[in-house]
């Protein structure tokens, strides 16, 4: 199959790497990727979103555009990207009038919009489309042996019959099969489902209860597993995630987090 | 000779409770009813429920007959239920309904247990060799059964099946069975049967943590249970012996959060309505939980809106807070955490504080709700009908039970949530129902089987026959020798002869005994056999035909002796054991005397007291059935307060017309004398013969009314304040006052900005009402859509304290808050200040959620006041000797069983004068109480049971402690006759006069301490078996 | 809080939706909300409750709606499915409307070069990974053009088209 | 000689302990063979008569089983039964029969587990205790 | 507040006083009848039921003799009234048994105008009727028993007055009172209205004050509960078992003689006698045969003990049924030590209130959690 890689911004600019895995293993399952060029930012949802439905609607469908116009459906990375494309294409979907507005914005593209084209997120392909059987018989360099846990991000599990592609919102396990299809043991702890609490304003309004609450997670997991690495499907869990543990181990002088 | 008209028969599809009060209603009256149940055991919810609010206390064989007590079983419900006139198909699926009204064809399919439950000896041989094992349904998943199993653990006799889904087939358990009775191969059995009428009692769907997604936020831990569950827990019967544990590890649980509305009040999952009971659930498991664990265990309940609605529940909840200590949090949590430790986690709000809280909790039990439209959606297709709006079973407007089908009839929780009262109401008021429809059909009642006076033989000197039954023999432990067994009991005193059968309960076993007693000289009959509980029917029937008196016949439980109860260790000698039980049952029975019972003369009159809606429909209800009614109203007018003062209710309802139809249907019904202005001073007499006085106010004269039997219906009215201002500025209404001025346009809000309303004014609180009346959220939440109607534009505040929208009037709440009504809660202790500003209210209050004080000057401020019961009901009461609680209510005989009675038998009471109520909720009060009174005055013959307490006047000194004692009520002393009278009806034979009486001159009849003595000597008795032998 | 100067109608014009008036401040959404560990807390329930009750100050002045993580646990808890996260989104809407500052800073980084980041320009890294080199709209000044132009048409950008011009 | 075996009398309401006791018996829940059954309809049926008799006839101890308090089916017969119990333990106690042979105890149906353990602790008490006065019968007392 | 009215009265002439004041009351038509304890013609004092005034000069109140307890006179009179007004001199005893049977509706005291006495104890019939031929009155005995000797001639008052704590009757209208008023002078005292309209219309008026009364009365009492717990003591400790009880029971022929006498056995018909009690020869047969012998006749510890648990919270402690035993059985204190053992767990004293109901027809949902000891 072949699906339209929606990169947004995070990824490309600050942790290339993840795109490089991207870009290395999907054609190897057989998923072949096609770039969405002249795509613009998501929106994220602190920009656009949160000023009028214009502008957030219409850089949504500029962007659902670009692969429509392709027939290609997007696959995201990013949770908040993923998120807030399929949000905005939720409310151009349900919504004649909305999206009437956007083709007219559009419209100097010269791409029209008819909402055709879906937007799935990579862990959803992998686990739906790829498999975990699939997955295991490929692997090169297995993870036996190593403990994983999983952050699961909050764009991808709510509102669950938007971003959702999980059986249970609330007991997703498509990234514990994911990585069990690795080789590696998935240790559970207390606060898996706990948000890691990076998107938004939360950690720049508040950055100390911000990084205590994600302290609190990643203490949950030093203290309840034996975990040799975090899962994370998003680039922002990613990031802020490894940002709190050089944060902490900064304030604390020592190596606790890694 | 015209043709012998057909029995009438009742499918009541559903043993719940209310299904199970329906069947014994209609059994009562001599109806033949088919009590079908799809679980493998009857009681519904019930058989998990040890203590049920509002009395924390279980009592549910008070549901059982009280005149016709012999003619059903005489033990704890929790054996299963006997009456002679209904039969029981546990495990059994009504398919299909077919045909016209009064003549319907049901099929019923009869699930296969695989094992034989009527030859079973129940002592499950075969659960030990079971290799399946899998979660118990019975303790949710919290034990383990095998795939054959006891349904209810606790069940007497034992009604084991086999569940096919899991059996292996493995045949361990057919080589095992000492009886037999296991048949792999068995299948589902199609049942057709023809019926008369149909009561749906199935009861819903409950709230499944394991099906819902909703759920999972909360399934993290084993420790994480549903309520019912949680009962299991705390259960003497359930999982842990009663002790409090979590299910994790068997820790005991000393921090319990409840959680409430899991399932409910929840519009994402399309369930925005309350499932009624959850409330009062959560907080007896809280009370039980510290009365059970002790004090130093925490409860908390997480909830929205304190639904404490019913009679007497309000008083629950305070004594629950201010007792127990039960701690309520008023915040809806979205999940539990599972912490290492096992612990449970759960962060809050609380508005109070403004802060957050994290908690960790033993154990979380989630106030699971009720599932109602999936099962309503599949009864109506069967039905061939639509489900209404709500996607509810269509029902008659003012009848909660009558579907528009005819001969249809529903009751319990498919009428939409009910507690146990109500189910109770609903099931007496579904026969009621279904009697009124069966006799305006063509179909008679059972014959009434002759009574047999004791017969001079009887009288003769005692000579037993002894027949016992040796299957048990067979069993591997019994080491009975049964011919030495009978050579001992033979040489006793007073042994006539004992037969040694095999198979008693067996068709040739029958016939066996029936020839053998058909010789013999004997006038009093013991049978040993295993399972008497089963055998009832069919040995008494035996006894009765082999020209036994039925009080001069014992049935003994064979196996029980032979098998149970003795540690394995100890050999005992069980033919001495069993001889010796045996023996003290002979001893009893030689020395008890032929009972006889007594015709009870019955005037078919019956006395309505109040002429509002529920009076006026329980005299129609009567009347409809031929039965003469005197209706005495203390007004000059018909229809009581709903009847003369609410045109219409938010639920579509028009009281006043109804009334007005109501009284027409009064005034022309030949069946019904009515006396207006007219009360009631003073009453005597017993069922079937009461002689009551009557005042005329207009001609100031008094009267008496004979008549057999009265119902109580003197209801209430609109509750009186002078709180916040009431009376001291024209913009200060009542509710009642602000929808009579909406109606007659007196009151325009065409122009009003604002308008505020106050719930619970001088209710629920110490020095007030102290209850909740039940109606005035729905009233107010009406009214504030009246004038939303009116006036889009006017702001309507409305302050309360817990809304009050129970069962599917949660609906209206919903409405009004679309309505753009605004919620504020407040709490006793911060009650609204109101001050009169230049004659114009100022109402100043806390808004809880941003914790501001808010001032408003409204145009209209209405105070809902609450429903005060009518005055009179203190005389009335005095009058009847009825009980009035501290509130002013009558007090019923039992809050649970009991709804519509009161302990003295002939007495019933119907609406408002029982709690505050909706008029629904009063017009099938009405209907059960008419019901009940109808069973007594319906033409049959109505007897006393056999055994009775009597008064040996001879001795009696009429001290009166047994009047005293006498719970009922049913003793009483006669100044004229100077004598102490037992009203035959309402005696229960419990014997506590028997025992406050020191010389036995009150006796309960074949439970003289004669009889009583000599049993004890038996069972001391050191006596050699054979007397003379050794 | 006087109610004589709240407007009754103002939800209307912040998140006009049947949604927001079925809240019955049951709080499931604060008690799992990552942003009401915040200090300020962000107290969703609050803001509905502001909403509905018109306290048009108090809410110009509330920050708080700006420290959501967008999580969406809200929206997927809520037994009334008031959609909290839509709600604050939408005052966070009607905020940057009513006050030019609110308007966040973000949206004049996309409108100039299409990403909040510097999407692309980090060509030896990208390289050293063995990654193409990505058709950005950055480097499609045509494109990016017309983005901008697009942009211009909507109420955010046009009403306060000075932040956008200004280079 | 055996070890001493107490004979108790247990005068079991219908609707409660009865029922409770069947139940341990078809759950096999076994409970010592000591205990004498003797059915009645209520405990407030029981008359100080049947529990004096019983210890004359040598009983070492006499159970009362009843419907805890509010679920008496006769709706209060168990709290009367109650104070019926305390007047005769006072007297019985006068003249040298303990408290501990005479119990009243509210045993619910369901708790089949909780006669089994009634039943077993009076047992083992009364073994401690040893015969009662008037069991002239036990070992080591002297026929009279 | 000082009710009451001095009645002087010189030697001998005490009844003659009081005569009087019946007469008085009798006239006046404050009552109808007087029962009051009475010379016989040729030896003995009875209570004695008087309708015609004439009579009343052989009244003798303060007789130290209860030949039977006065509350069954009462109750025979009283419970199907009369509908006359009778006047009634008792003392403790008979007045706290009458207050039971008036709970249990055997007397009525509505037409009954209750006179108490104090009382220093009663002589056994028989011993009295000795005294009296010796020529003592009641007066003598008065004075040699506040004088704290009642011991005469070999005889004393009976066991149960020894340790009586009730010298002084309560529960009555009228009192007459001769502790600690001085010899030559009765006091009556009213306690009720009832008792003050008898007094004013036989134009008695109140207003004086015995002076020592009070302290005297406390020290009597006083002097009684000591012995009483004396006795009790001593008595369980010899009798603390059912051996000893059977030893003192011994020689019971079940005649229910001490039932006949107890004023609160009430009963028209002992149980004991009824049929219920009526065995068959199998049954003793049987019985026999459970210990090998059989005394006869049976059921008499049966009978007491059963006796005990019908009236032990009623007993007032008299002591007739010591007296009536034919075999000489001290009885009373096989009862009374039951009985306030009994009452005192329900904090219940027979004859004390006529408010108190009595233990065993009333009941609390939350008491006595002792007796199960289990909580729910």
């Amino acid at each position: 199959m072949e699906l339209c890689l929606f990169l947004g911004c995070n990824t490309p600019a600050i942790r290339p790497d993840v795109e490089r895995a991207i870009r290395a293993t999907m054609p190897e399952l057989g998923v072949d990727i096609a770039d969405a060029e002249g795509y613009v930012c998501c929106p994220a949802f602190g920009s656009f979103p949160s000023t009028d439905d214009d502008s957030y609607l219409a850089s949504s469908g500029w962007n659902l555009s670009i692969a429509e116009a392709k027939g290609l459906d997007i696959m995201v990375q990013c949770g908040s990207c993923y998120s807030s494309l399929r949000m905005g294409r939720d409310h151009l979907a349900h919504d004649e009038v909305k999206l009437a507005r956007v083709n007219e914005l559009i419209e100097l593209t010269g791409r029209k919009l008819e909402c055709k084209t879906r937007v799935r997120h990579i862990s959803e392909i992998l686990y739906n489309e790829v498999g975990a059987e699939k997955i295991s018989k490929t692997i090169k360099k297995s993870l036996n042996g190593l403990h994983g846990v999983i952050q699961y991000p909050c764009h991808t599990l709510f509102p669950s019959e938007i971003v959702g592609f999980e059986e249970s919102p609330r007991e997703p396990k498509a990234l514990r099969l994911l990585t069990e299809a690795l080789g590696a043991t998935v240790d559970h702890y207390s606060r898996e489902l706990q948000c890691c609490g990076g998107a938004g304003g939360f950690s720049k309004s508040s950055p100390a209860e911000a990084t205590e609450f994600a302290k609190t997670k990643l203490d949950a997991i030093i203290e309840e597993t034996k975990a040799d690495f975090i899962v994370v499907s998003c680039i922002t869990c990613l990031m802020y995630l490894d940002n709190i543990q050089k944060k902490l181990n900064e304030a604390e002088g020592a190596d606790k987090y890694k | 000779m015209a043709e012998k008209k057909p029995t009438g028969t009742v499918l009541v599809a559903g043993a719940g409770v209310s299904g199970i009060k329906a069947a014994i209603e209609l059994a009562e009256i001599g109806y033949k009813v088919l009590l079908t149940d799809s679980s493998p055991q009857i009681g519904g919810i019930l058989a998990k429920l040890d203590n049920q609010f509002p009395t924390d206390h279980c009592g549910m064989c008070r549901m059982l007959p009280m005149v016709g007590r012999e003619y059903a079983s005489q033990y704890c419900m929790r054996k299963g239920l006997y009456h002679e006139n209904i039969d029981i198909l546990p495990f059994t699926e009504l398919k299909s309904v077919e045909g016209d009204a009064g003549n319907y064809t049901i099929e019923l399919l009869k699930k296969a247990r695989y094992i034989d439950t009527d030859k079973c000896n129940g002592l499950g041989e075969c659960i030990k060799v079971c290799p399946v094992e899998v979660a118990d349904e019975f303790n949710h998943g919290l034990t383990r059964r095998k795939a054959v199993y006891k349904p209810v653990p606790h069940s007497t006799p034992q009604m084991l099946l086999i569940d096919m889904d899991t059996c292996t087939r493995c045949n361990a358990c057919v080589d095992v069975c000492p009886t037999h009775v296991i048949n792999l191969e068995a299948e589902d059995e199609l049942l057709t049967r023809q019926v008369h009428a149909i009561i749906l009692a199935s009861g819903v769907k409950l709230y499944n943590l394991k099906e819902f997604e909703d759920a999972k936020s909360w399934a993290v831990s084993p420790d994480v249970v549903s309520s019912l569950a949680f009962e299991r827990i705390i259960s003497g019967s359930g999982t842990f012996d009663g002790e409090i544990k979590r299910p994790s590890d068997g820790k005991s649980a000393k921090k319990i959060a409840w959680v409430q509305c899991m399932g409910s009040r929840n519009r994402r999952q399309k369930r925005d309505y309350c499932s009624s009971i959850c409330c009062m659930f959560a907080l007896k498991e809280a009370v039980l939980a510290k009365e059970k664990g002790g004090d130093d265990v925490e409860t908390t309940i997480f909830y929205m809106d304190m639904r404490t609605f019913g009679k007497d529940f309000y008083r629950y909840y305070e004594k629950a807070v201010d007792e127990h200590g039960v701690k309520l949090i008023r915040c809806r949590v979205q999940g539990v955490m599972l912490n290492p430790d096992k612990s449970l986690s759960m962060r809050y709000y609380d508005s109070e504080t403004q802060k957050f809280f994290v908690s960790d909790y033993d154990m979380v039990v989630l106030s699971t709700g009720q599932i109602p439209y999936e099962t309503h959606k599949k009864l109506a297709d069967m039905l061939h009908l639509e489900v209404n709006p709500l996607g509810l079973l269509p029902t008659e407007t003012y009848d909660k039970v009558k579907l528009v089908k005819p001969g249809v009839f529903l009751c319990g929780s498919l009428m939409g949530l009910t507690d146990l009262s109500e189910a109770i109401s609903s099931g007496i008021a579904a026969a009621g129902q279904v009697s009124r429809y069966l006799s305006s059909i063509d179909v008679s009642i059972l014959e009434e089987e002759a009574i047999a006076e004791p017969t001079a033989k009887d009288r003769d000197e005692p000579l037993i026959s002894v027949v016992l039954c040796k299957c048990s023999e067979k069993v591997k432990e019994s080491s009975v020798d049964f011919s030495a067994l009978g050579t001992g009991l033979k040489k006793l005193n007073s042994v006539g002869e004992v037969n040694i059968i095999d198979m008693v309960c067996s068709d040739e076993g029958k016939k066996t005994v029936l020839e053998l007693l058909g010789k013999s000289k004997c006038n009093r009959l013991l049978i040993g056999a295993c399972h008497p509980f089963m055998y009832r029917k069919s040995l008494k029937n035996l006894a009765k035909k082999a020209g036994f008196a039925a009080s001069l016949f014992e049935i003994i439980d064979l196996s029980s002796i032979v098998h149970k109860g003795f540690f394995e260790s100890e050999k005992k000698d069980h033919t001495r054991e069993a001889y010796s039980e045996i023996r003290s049952i002979i001893e009893n029975l030689k020395l008890k005397p032929a009972l006889h019972v007594e015709i009870l003369p019955i005037n078919p009159v019956a006395l309505v007291v109040g002429g509002g809606i529920a009076g006026m429909h329980a005299a129609f209800c009567l009347a409809q059935r031929g039965v003469e009614v005197h209706l005495v109203e203390k007004t000059d007018k018909l229809g009581g307060y709903a009847g003369t003062r609410i045109e219409h209710t938010i639920d579509g309802l028009t009281p006043v017309y109804m009334a007005k139809d109501l009284t027409i249907k009064i005034l022309e019904h030949k069946n019904i004398t009515l006396h207006k202005n007219s009360e009631v001073v003073g009453s005597q007499g017993s069922l079937g013969a009461f002689e009551t006085k009557i005042r005329d106010l207009s001609k100031e004269e008094n009267f008496y009314l004979r008549h057999g039997a009265a119902i109580i219906a003197t209801g209430g009215h609109e509750g009186e304040t002078t709180e916040y201002e009431y009376g001291n500025s024209d913009q200060i209404l009542t509710q009642a006052e602000l929808k009579d001025g909406l109606a007659t346009g007196e009151i325009d809000v065409s122009d009003a900005e604002t308008i505020v309303m106050i719930q619970c004014v001088g209710s629920r609180e110490k020095q007030g009402r102290e209850y909740c009346s039940r109606i005035c959220c729905v009233g107010a939440i009406a009214n504030a859509l009246t004038i939303k109607e009116k006036n889009p534009e006017a702001r309507i505040f409305i302050l309360y304290r817990d809304v009050m929208t129970y069962g599917f009037t949660e609906q209206y709440y919903t409405k009004a808050r679309l309505a753009g009504i605004v919620f504020v809660s407040y709490s006793l202790d911060n009650k609204p200040k109101v001050e009169l500003t230049d004659g114009k209210p100022v109402i100043k209050f806390i808004e809880p959620v941003l914790n501001s004080e808010i001032q408003l000057s409204p145009d209209y401020l209405i105070l809902s006041t609450g429903v005060d019961p009518e005055a009179s009901n203190r005389d009335v009461g005095k009058a009847f000797g009825l009980p009035v609680n501290e509130d002013g209510f009558f007090v019923e005989a039992d809050s649970k069983w009991r709804p519509v009675e009161f302990l003295k038998v002939g007495l019933y009471v119907a609406g408002v004068a029982h709690s505050p109520m909706t008029l629904k909720d009063a017009i099938l009060q009405a209907e059960a109480a008419a019901q009940k009174t109808y069973a007594y005055l319906s033409g049959r013959k109505i007897h006393t049971a056999h055994t009775i307490s009597r008064v040996h006047d001879a001795i009696c000194v009429r001290c009166q402690r047994c009047v005293d004692i006498c719970p009922y009520g049913a003793r009483s002393y006669d100044e004229v006759l100077d004598r102490i009278i037992v009203d035959g009806a309402t005696c229960q034979a419990c014997g506590m006069c028997g025992v406050a009486c020191q010389n036995n001159a009150a006796e309960i009849m074949g439970f003289s301490d004669k009889q009583i003595m000599a049993v004890i000597d038996a069972k001391l008795s050191k006596a050699p078996m054979f007397a003379t032998a050794e | 809080m006087d109610f004589s100067t709240s407007d009754k109608d103002l939800w209307k014009q912040i998140y006009n939706t049947k949604d927001l008036l079925h809240c019955f401040n049951c709080s499931t959404c604060l008690s799992g909300c990552p942003a009401s560990h915040g200090d300020p807390p962000l107290l969703v329930r609050n803001l509905a409750r502001m909403v509905v009750f018109g306290l048009e100050e108090e809410l110009l002045n509330d920050d708080t709606p700006w420290a959501c993580v967008s999580c969406s646990r809200c929206e997927e808890m809520c037994p009334m499915d008031v959609k909290p996260f839509e709600m604050i989104l939408a005052i966070r809407r009607w905020q940057t409307s009513n006050d030019e500052t609110r308007v966040p800073t973000a949206i004049v980084e996309i409108y100039k070069r299409g990403y909040t980041q510097s999407v692309g320009t980090n060509t030896e890294l990208r390289t050293s990974l063995g990654l193409p080199e990505l058709q950005t709209i950055t480097k499609m000044p045509e494109m990016l053009k017309l983005y901008q132009e697009m942009l211009m048409k909507t109420p955010v950008v046009s009403e306060n088209d000075y932040m956008f011009n200004e280079e | 000689m055996s070890e001493f075996e107490p004979k108790i009398v247990g005068f079991f309401c219908n609707w409660c302990t009865f029922t409770a006791a069947d139940l341990a018996g078809t759950s096999r829940l076994s409970y010592p063979h000591n205990i004498k059954i003797i059915r009645m309809m209520c405990s407030g049926m029981v008359d100080p008569k049947y529990v004096i008799k019983a210890f004359l006839n040598g009983a070492d101890g006499v159970l009362i089983g009843g419907c805890w308090p509010g679920d008496c089916h006769y709706i209060n017969g168990n709290l009367k039964a109650r104070r019926r119990v305390a007047m005769l333990t006072e007297i019985l106690k006068e003249y040298g029969i303990d408290e501990k042979r005479f119990w009243l105890r509210w045993i619910a149906a369901s708790e089949g587990t909780m006669l089994r353990e009634v039943v077993s602790e009076m047992t083992a008490k009364l073994k401690a205790l040893g015969p009662s006065p008037l069991n002239r019968e036990a070992p080591g007392k002297e026929k009279k | 507040m000082a009710n009451f009215i001095k009645v002087p009265f010189k030697k001998g002439e005490l009844n003659q006083k009081l005569a009087d004041i019946f007469k008085g009351m009798m006239e006046k038509g404050v009552v109808n009848a007087l029962l009051a304890p009475m010379k016989q013609p040729k030896r003995g004092v009875m209570l004695t039921l008087v309708t015609d005034p004439f009579h009343l000069e052989a009244i003798d109140p303060f007789a130290p003799v209860a030949p039977v307890n006065g509350a069954k006179v009462v109750s025979s009179i009283t419970a199907k009234p009369s509908g006359r007004k009778m006047a009634a001199v008792l003392r403790s005893c008979e007045i706290r048994a009458l207050v039971e049977l008036c709970k249990l509706k055997q007397a009525n005291l509505e037409d009954v105008l209750l006179i108490g006495i104090d009382c220093l104890g009663r002589y056994e019939n028989l011993d009295f009727v000795k005294l009296q031929a010796a020529g003592e009155s009641s007066e003598s005995f008065i004075v040699k028993a506040l004088a704290g000797n009642t011991e005469n001639s070999g005889c004393d008052v009976s066991g149960a007055c020894k340790i009586c704590e009730f010298p002084v009757a309560d529960n009555v209208d009228l009192r007459l009172c001769i502790i600690g008023t001085g010899p030559d002078a009765l006091y009556i005292e009213s306690l009720t209205p009832k008792g003050d309209q008898a007094l004013e219309t036989v134009g008695l008026k109140t207003g004086d004050t015995p002076g020592n009364r009070e302290a005297a009365v406390q020290q009597l009492v006083k002097k009684r509960k000591e012995a009483c717990d004396e006795a009790f003591a001593e008595y369980r400790a010899s009798t603390h078992s059912i051996d000893a009880l059977e030893d003192k029971l011994a020689n019971c022929i079940n005649c229910y003689n001490c039932r006949v006498a107890c004023p609160v056995c009430y009963c028209k018909e002992c149980v004991f006698v009824t049929d219920t009690f009526r065995h068959n020869g199998d049954q003793y047969m049987g019985w026999a045969d459970t210990f090998g012998t059989l005394k006869m006749p049976t059921d008499t510890i049966f009978y007491h003990l059963t006796r005990m648990s019908h009236m032990s919270l009623f007993c007032v402690g008299c002591g007739q049924c010591t007296s009536a035993c034919p075999n000489s059985i001290d009885l009373m204190p096989i009862f009374r030590t039951a009985a306030q053992k009994t009452q005192q767990r329900f904090n219940y004293q027979a004859g004390r209130s006529h408010d108190e109901k009595q233990p065993l027809t009333v009941f609390e949902n939350d008491e006595l959690v002792e007796v199960t000891g289990q909580v729910k």
